[in-house]
């Protein structure tokens, strides 16, 4: 469904992704594990349009999608929740619910289902999204990615800032998609939630893809392993 | 004084109405734009181009010319304020600053120095009245003033209630993430762009039509349309409508108390405005919770 | 409401509310200041908002925050910063502009210190501390998301604090960054800092902290050893749900 | 500058706000620079002349700057023309550097006053001189033109908070109620005012029938067409404008309530001399404007070249043209006769200062290829100007 | 040495503006007319783009009203030397006065972000002017002269005028290089970019905004006094135009807003173009105002900034640089 070959994202001078290759089937789950810094939230930006690819091929649904449009991606069902929520934050719950539904794709994701999946939404609907908690702006933001019905969800620090609680929901909610056979990439840094949800767990170090198994052949110990040269060292400055 | 008053209304009804494409620019895009004067007049002039070159009526002209503006409007947000707009809140301000400067002089060169002004094509609609109750009220004021209503309902309806105002307002706030939840925002700030320049090109009409103008007559424009903007508060455009008519009452009020206050009495009104909202607004919250709590006032911290 | 001898800081009937939308509803609240105190609740529950009363980023619509003895309650957040009480901000604030050394270093020179090369020593120190000193003369909008939190950690820290309020800093760490974390904070508990610290990711949070507080709705509905807390039946139907992230 | 060329400095307002005043200088230069192709002979020794002419865009610190540059360049005489903005910035900067200076097209009183100089105290000034249009001068004209028509003798002013709307007002408005008029003044204004709501209800309240304005165009364009707008205009019989109005422009953009405005002009094409430099008279020289430019002549025509024909008597008069003070001196006792009339510096009202000419005139729809004709009523100011039409009541 | 505050480079630096300066000053005594004069006209440019850039490029605080002080410091100049009090001293004590009536002023306008901010200080300039305008002194827009000045033979009133604006020029540039590389410059560019995150680690934002603001008050009114001292002529139109403030926007946009450095090159090259140029009319002014448009698109940093970036090139540091020994020695 996404392909990626030898994908370079640059910012300035700086390779923050270093030939990254990637294949993402139909209704897979993937976990995107990596240290702080490894590269994740670039390379997800990247292939959601938000970042310009240097170099190398992305395709969507066997459609060459190096160079389109962000918005165009989302036309074909491919949609990003970004990190750090980025929501609009001068608008109302409900708004920037409605704007997820730009592109109206067909599905069942309306209003309504959103605020039953995120039923502590509700009675902050008319709320300026900037006012909101941490948490209710994280959930606004999946609401809003969902609202585009999308068929690859992309989800970069899911849990971020969430409460236990909420947490639980979220991983419900989107449970039920990947029940539903929507396909999945989510960045999660609590290992053990990561590899119960997702099929398959890559792990990013320093720009590289170091790890690419399914969570049924891997296991904690391999997965720290992968990025444990850059843990040891950080491990040691900090302390 | 009543007629001092119905007049100040009167102009206050132009002041929103040139106001309003700078306060879409200023509230909705989060781009100040300083060239607005020089735009206004620049539609001023391509109106009285087609006026007089081919006889139409200059209400004619303003139909041609809108999609003219639009043109321009998308245009500028393609060539110039999408660039300047990523490099913050700044650049805009300084790149339509120059641009401002180009377009005046570009004007001059073109149409050199004769004033001009649209009210010779209208034959006496420029000063004829209606007579109501002993008050003189001027036809053409009427028509702008509710020009100004009609613009600044449709445009707020618009943004309030409208998928594309929706994806105007956030385009306007991160392009980026627009593009994420899947907006074209280029496209989308085009349009927003040529809708502003369409409301300047109305109101460069107006001011043809009421005054004169020439190729450096922006600036007054410009700051007369920021004065009603900030009056009128960043909540919707409606505050610009009353922001307009604040400013004329208080420079009418102002030129009453001294023959030399006009423009003072603008001004004060609008420093006035602007501080008691950073003051007020404190109190505000601190006075309605006097009120529901009974408790002592509770000063609240800058920060 | 009598005065404790020993130092302390004191919140009593602390209300706010944005508008109509109140978000504290008088909360009470004492410490030692050289405590090292958790607070959870569910998102909205107030924590953030809390944090920046008693830090002074916003005043309180009624109550008073007393430390030390003394009423703080109106006090500016810039000379609380300087009597030792600082945040961090859950939605990190770096200041764009300039290097990562010169955001912990204005710290450092505008709370701690009148000296420079004290400064640059507290600055350096700090940004050691928080691992981020291969990062040091990069300007601060080019770093990430998570380097940006701990920009905000590094630049508290460079003011000498005695009392640290920290809002969600280990949200998004890998475990070996988040227990890398831990003993950071250990460590500044153990020098007597006292440190207040919102976060989510409740068993990181348990291996620092003393004691807990839980918020729900603006109010504190349990407080006082983690563990009991934690178990209390409040608290898990507001905040923990039924999940597995429990205490391990 | 080598002994044998006369560097004349010459500084308009080409572009910017002002330059409907400087649009025809580049014309008139162009005539001068050809009577003075083969250069000037005086006292027997020929000298090549040549003018530097520099555009202060309508800036006054530009102006300042240009002048100096010109100074700096060894000119031996500056110019200046047109509005305040460019003369006075010129006239102190060649003060201060001691080169003489002979401008025109303001009111002198905003020249001699404006820059420092004091009533009663001997002038402060000994390189500067200024020609033309004061105070006195339109008071005589509006007593004159004004006792054509039979009124009320109310008069409604309208003077602007800038030089000439003050050098006016002071001088003005106490002669006027000495010569028998009730002056409403509702006080200064600021340029750029755009209601006038209580200015014309206090004339409407007052009957006035004569109204005298020294207004910048788009603030009389905004301040008439609302007077029509009230019904000011049924009651007035003068509407007495200067600034607004030298050029045709201004008053076509008024539309239907252009025609019958009054005016006085300080140069009209039908003055019956001739340059003494290029030996045109004013009809050439407008209809030459005409054909070449394919626009409607205007009064700066005459103005400019009356600046260049002072010049060049001063120079062929002064001991040595190359010598700053030999022209200074000459400039001081100069009494000639230009294409815009007299100019003579033996006995002005303020030394440095020779009055000219201020003519009663008036807009009337045009009777052949122009929009609008300029017509003059009146000739109190200069006798030898042939009156033509009479003054038509603007009401009716 | 942990922190690098200055390098190769800026030794250069201090050597070479020294050997400028002095021969600036022996300039005064052997240089033409026009030269001193022109130079004089650069020395106040130089100070206007440093003193806005000081307000926006370090602090944020984007000022369309800087003409402001500008006819503030000329105005006071006219006024105390119409008391009698000698054109010298009044230039200086003019922009002094206008610095301390910056005070108050700071006091309301520093609580305006961003965009009120800029145009309320062109409003309040705006003010100014009208308020200008009522003195009878001044008699409106027709305005007066320095006249005072005549009494100095026009040499030396040349060659004063000259070193007046020399030393004022370096005096200012010298006063901001100190505030910037002192604890308050890198705290005005901290509020810059986040004022509550400032004030959360201490900084006192009104305090040293205020500072900022005066400073560039008294600068820009010592600008204007100067200007005044040469061109004599008071139109309070003239002083009080946005245009003073669309320059100092010129000269620091192509420049370099935020670097040192920027403002200077600026200035030259504003000064170089006009004295090129001006006379090119209309289209010299088109010109300017798209080389302003182009550089804020195109050169976001201004000249200066790219030439640092390229060359990496720091004559003149503000800023502070960690050692590499620094980082590698804490490096395990
Ligand atoms: N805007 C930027 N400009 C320059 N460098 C950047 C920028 N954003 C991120 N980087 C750098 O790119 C690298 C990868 O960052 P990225 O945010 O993709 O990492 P990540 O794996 O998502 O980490 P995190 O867990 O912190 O979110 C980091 O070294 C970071 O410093
Ligand atoms: N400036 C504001 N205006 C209006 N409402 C606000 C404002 N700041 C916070 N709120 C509201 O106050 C409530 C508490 O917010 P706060 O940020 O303190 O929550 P929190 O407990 O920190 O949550 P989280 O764990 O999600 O960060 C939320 O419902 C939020 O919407
Ligand atoms: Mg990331
Ligand atoms: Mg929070």
């Amino acid at each position: 469904m996404l392909s990626a070959k030898n994908l370079d994202v640059r910012y300035g001078q700086f390779r923050a992704v270093r030939g990254v290759s990637l294949e993402v089937k139909q209704g897979e789950t993937i976990a995107l594990i990596g240290a702080n810094g490894a590269g994740k939230s670039t390379l997800l930006r990247a292939i959601a349009g938000a970042l310009p690819i240097y170099s190398g091929e992305l395709s969507f649904k066997h459609k060459v999608i190096t160079h389109a449009a962000s918005c165009d991606r989302v036309k074909q069902g491919l949609s990003l929740v970004p990190e750090g929520r980025r929501l609009f934050t001068e608008m109302t719950i409900e708004e920037n619910l409605l704007l997820g539904k730009t592109i109206n794709r067909a599905g069942d994701w309306d209003l309504d289902r959103v605020f039953d999946t995120f039923p502590n939404l509700v009675k902050r609907r008319h709320a300026k999204a900037g006012s909101l908690s941490g948490g209710e702006q994280q959930a606004t933001a999946i609401g809003r990615a969902l609202m585009s019905n999308p068929e690859l969800l992309i989800l970069d620090e899911v849990s971020l800032g969430l409460s236990p609680l909420v947490v639980d929901q979220v991983y419900a909610s989107i449970e039920k998609l990947r029940d539903a056979g929507t396909t999945i990439i989510l960045v999660e840094q609590a290992l053990d939630r990561a590899i119960a949800f997702a099929k398959r767990a890559v792990c990013m170090l320093e720009g590289r893809i170091v790890l690419d198994k399914l969570t049924a052949d891997t296991n904690r110990h391999e997965i720290t392993e992968a990025y444990f040269g850059l843990q040891q060292s950080a491990t040691q400055e900090a302390s | 004084m009543i007629n001092s008053l119905v007049q100040a209304i009167l102009l206050g009804g132009y002041y929103a109405l040139i106001a309003c494409g700078l306060a879409f620019m200023f509230q909705v895009m989060r781009i100040i734009n300083l060239a607005h004067g020089s735009l206004a007049i620049l539609s001023a002039y391509i109106v009285w181009r087609i006026t007089d070159a081919l006889a139409f009526s200059p209400f004619v002209s303003m139909l041609i010319v809108l999609p003219i503006m639009a043109l321009i409007g998308w245009l500028l947000q393609r060539v110039i304020l999408e660039r300047a707009s990523k490099g913050g809140e700044l650049l805009p301000v300084l790149t339509t600053f120059g641009l401002s400067i180009v377009i005046d002089n570009l004007l001059f060169q073109h149409f050199g120095a004769n004033t001009r002004s649209l009210a010779s094509y209208v034959g006496d609609l420029s000063w004829e009245s209606y007579e109501v109750f002993g008050l003189w009220i001027g036809k053409l004021p009427v028509i702008i003033l509710c020009t100004a209503i009609v613009v600044i309902g449709g445009l707020d309806l618009l943004l309030r209630f409208t998928p594309l105002g929706r994806q105007i307002r956030a385009t306007a706030f991160d392009p980026e993430t627009a593009g994420l939840v899947g907006i074209d925002a280029r496209k989308i700030a085009g349009i927003s762009a040529a809708i502003a320049m369409m409301t300047v090109g109305i109101s460069g009409t107006a001011l043809g039509l009421r005054g004169t103008f020439d190729a450096y007559a922006g600036a007054p424009q410009l700051l007369f349309a920021f004065e009603a903007t900030i009056i009128g508060g960043a909540g919707s455009l409606w505050g610009v409508f009353f922001g307009g008519i604040i400013l004329a009452i208080a420079q009418s009020v102002g030129a009453l108390i001294h023959p030399q206050g006009f423009l003072l009495g603008g001004h004060f009104i609008f420093l006035t405005f602007l501080f008691a909202r950073i003051y007020l607004n404190r109190d505000f919250f601190t006075l309605r919770h006097w009120l529901g709590k009974k408790t002592t006032k509770v000063e609240q911290h800058e920060n | 409401m009598e005065n404790t001898s020993y130092s302390q800081l004191q919140a009593t009937g602390i209300y706010k509310s944005f508008g109509r939308v109140q978000v504290l509803n008088g909360i009470d609240f004492t410490m030692d200041t050289k405590d090292a105190i958790g607070i959870v609740g569910p998102n909205g529950a107030g924590k953030s908002t809390l944090l920046s009363v008693l830090s002074g980023a916003q005043a309180p619509s009624d109550g008073k925050i007393i430390l030390n003895n003394q009423d703080i309650t109106h006090t500016p957040a810039r000379q609380r910063a300087k009597q030792g009480l600082v945040r961090t901000h859950q939605i990190p604030k770096p200041f764009s502009g300039i290097t990562v050394f010169e955001n912990v270093f204005v710290a450092a020179i505008h709370a701690a210190t009148n000296d420079r090369e004290e400064a640059y020593d507290m600055a350096l120190e700090s940004i050691k501390l928080c691992g981020m000193l291969h990062l040091a003369n990069r300007e601060a909008d080019s770093i990430g998301l998570l380097d940006r939190k701990r920009l905000e950690l590094a630049r508290a820290l460079a003011t000498q604090p005695k009392l640290l309020f920290l809002d969600e800093i280990g949200g998004g760490l890998t475990e070996a960054e988040a227990l890398a974390l831990v003993d950071t904070i250990l460590s500044l508990s153990e020098r007597g800092i006292g440190i207040v610290w919102i976060e989510h990711i409740v068993h990181i949070l348990l291996r620092v902290v003393k004691s807990l507080i839980c918020m729900d709705s603006g109010q504190i509905i349990a407080q006082g050893n983690p563990q009991a807390v934690m178990s209390d039946q409040a608290v898990i139907q507001a905040y923990m749900g039924g999940s597995v992230d429990v205490v391990s | 500058a080598d002994d044998d060329t006369i560097n004349i400095g010459f500084i308009s307002p080409r572009t910017g706000p002002l330059a409907s005043f400087g649009k025809t200088d580049g014309f008139v230069l162009e005539q001068a620079r050809k009577a003075l192709a083969d250069g000037m002979t005086i006292h027997g020794k020929h000298y090549k002349v040549n003018i530097l002419d520099r555009d202060s865009q309508s800036d006054p610190a530009r102006a300042g700057q240009l002048a100096k540059e010109l100074i700096n360049q060894g000119v031996d005489l500056m110019l200046a023309i047109s509005t305040p903005e460019v003369i006075n910035p010129v006239a102190d900067a060649s003060e201060a550097a001691g080169v003489p200076t002979l401008s025109t097209v303001m009111p002198w009183e905003a020249w001699y006053y404006g820059r420092g100089a004091k009533p009663g105290q001997p002038s402060p000034f000994k390189w500067t001189y200024h020609f033309g249009f004061g105070a006195g001068e339109f008071y005589k004209t509006y007593m004159s033109q004004w006792a054509l028509l039979e009124t009320n003798k109310k008069v409604g002013v309208m003077y602007p908070n800038d030089a000439d709307g003050n050098a006016i007002r002071g001088a003005l408005v106490p002669r006027f109620k000495e010569a028998g008029y009730t002056v409403i003044d509702p006080g200064a204004y600021e340029t750029g005012t755009t209601d006038f709501s209580s200015q014309i209800a206090q004339f409407k309240a007052e009957k006035v029938e004569i109204i005298n304005s020294f207004p910048i165009p788009p603030d009389f364009a905004a301040f008439w067409r609302q007077a029509a707008q009230q019904g000011l205009n049924r009651q007035v019989k003068i509407i007495q404008i200067a600034k607004t109005g030298l050029f045709p422009a201004d008053i076509e953009v008024l539309g239907s309530l252009g025609p019958k405005i009054a005016s006085a002009a300080y140069w009209h094409k039908s003055f019956p001399y001739t340059s003494t430099l290029t030996g045109q008279n004013g009809t050439q020289l407008a209809d030459l404007w005409e054909k070449e430019s394919g626009e409607q002549w205007t009064q700066q025509l005459g103005a400019t070249l009356s600046l260049l024909d002072a010049a060049t008597e001063a120079l062929k008069r002064a001991k040595s043209p190359t010598s700053r003070s030999d022209i200074r001196d000459a400039i001081a006792t100069l009494n000639v006769t230009t294409i815009g009339g007299k100019v003579d510096f033996t006995s002005g009202p303020v030394p440095n200062v020779s009055p000219g000419p201020i003519i009663g005139a008036q807009w009337v729809k045009g009777t052949g290829k122009h929009k609008l004709d300029y017509v003059i009523t009146e000739n109190v100011t200069d006798p030898n100007v042939p009156v033509t039409h009479k003054l038509l009541p603007y009401n009716r | 040495m942990k922190i690098k505050r200055s390098n190769a480079y800026s030794m250069a630096t201090v050597i070479g503006a020294s050997l400028l300066f002095v021969a600036l000053v022996s300039a005064a005594f052997v240089a033409s007319d026009n030269v001193l004069e022109r130079l004089t006209v650069l020395f106040v440019y130089v100070i206007l783009a440093a003193m806005w850039n000081t307000l926006a490029g370090f602090g944020g605080l984007v000022s369309i009203g800087q003409q402001l002080f500008f006819g503030l410091g000329a105005y006071a100049t006219i006024r105390l030397a119409d008391f009698g009090i000698p054109p010298f001293v009044a230039v200086l004590m003019a922009a002094l006065l206008v610095g301390l009536l910056s005070w108050p002023i700071s006091k309301f306008m520093l609580h305006l972000k961003a965009a009120e901010f800029g145009i309320g200080m062109w409003v309040l300039a705006s003010v100014g002017h009208l308020l200008v305008n009522l003195d009878p002194l001044i008699q409106g827009e027709t305005g007066t002269s320095l006249i005072s000045l005549n009494v100095y033979q026009i040499e030396t009133r040349r060659v004063l005028i000259y070193l007046a604006a020399l030393i004022s020029m370096v005096g200012l540039l010298i006063g901001l290089f100190y505030l910037l590389r002192s604890k308050a410059g890198i705290a005005m560019q901290a509020i810059r970019d986040n004022e509550e995150a400032a004030d959360s680690i201490g900084v006192d934002a009104q305090t040293v905004k205020k500072w900022f603001f005066i400073f560039a008050a008294f600068g820009t009114a010592l600008a204007g006094a100067l200007w005044l001292a040469q061109a004599s002529s008071f139109q309070p139109k003239t002083y009080f135009s946005v245009q003073w403030t669309a320059y100092m926007i010129f000269m620091v946009l192509v420049g370099g807003i935020g670097r040192f450095e920027g403002a200077i090159l600026g200035a030259l090259l504003f000064f170089a173009v006009e004295t090129w140029f001006a006379a090119t009319g209309v289209w010299y002014l088109v010109g300017l105002g798209a080389v302003a448009v182009l550089c804020s698109l195109f050169l976001p940093k201004g000249l200066w900034g790219a030439i640092e970036s390229r060359l990496g090139l720091r004559l003149i540091p503000v800023g502070y640089q960690v050692t590499d020994e620094t980082l590698k020695s804490h490096k395990p």
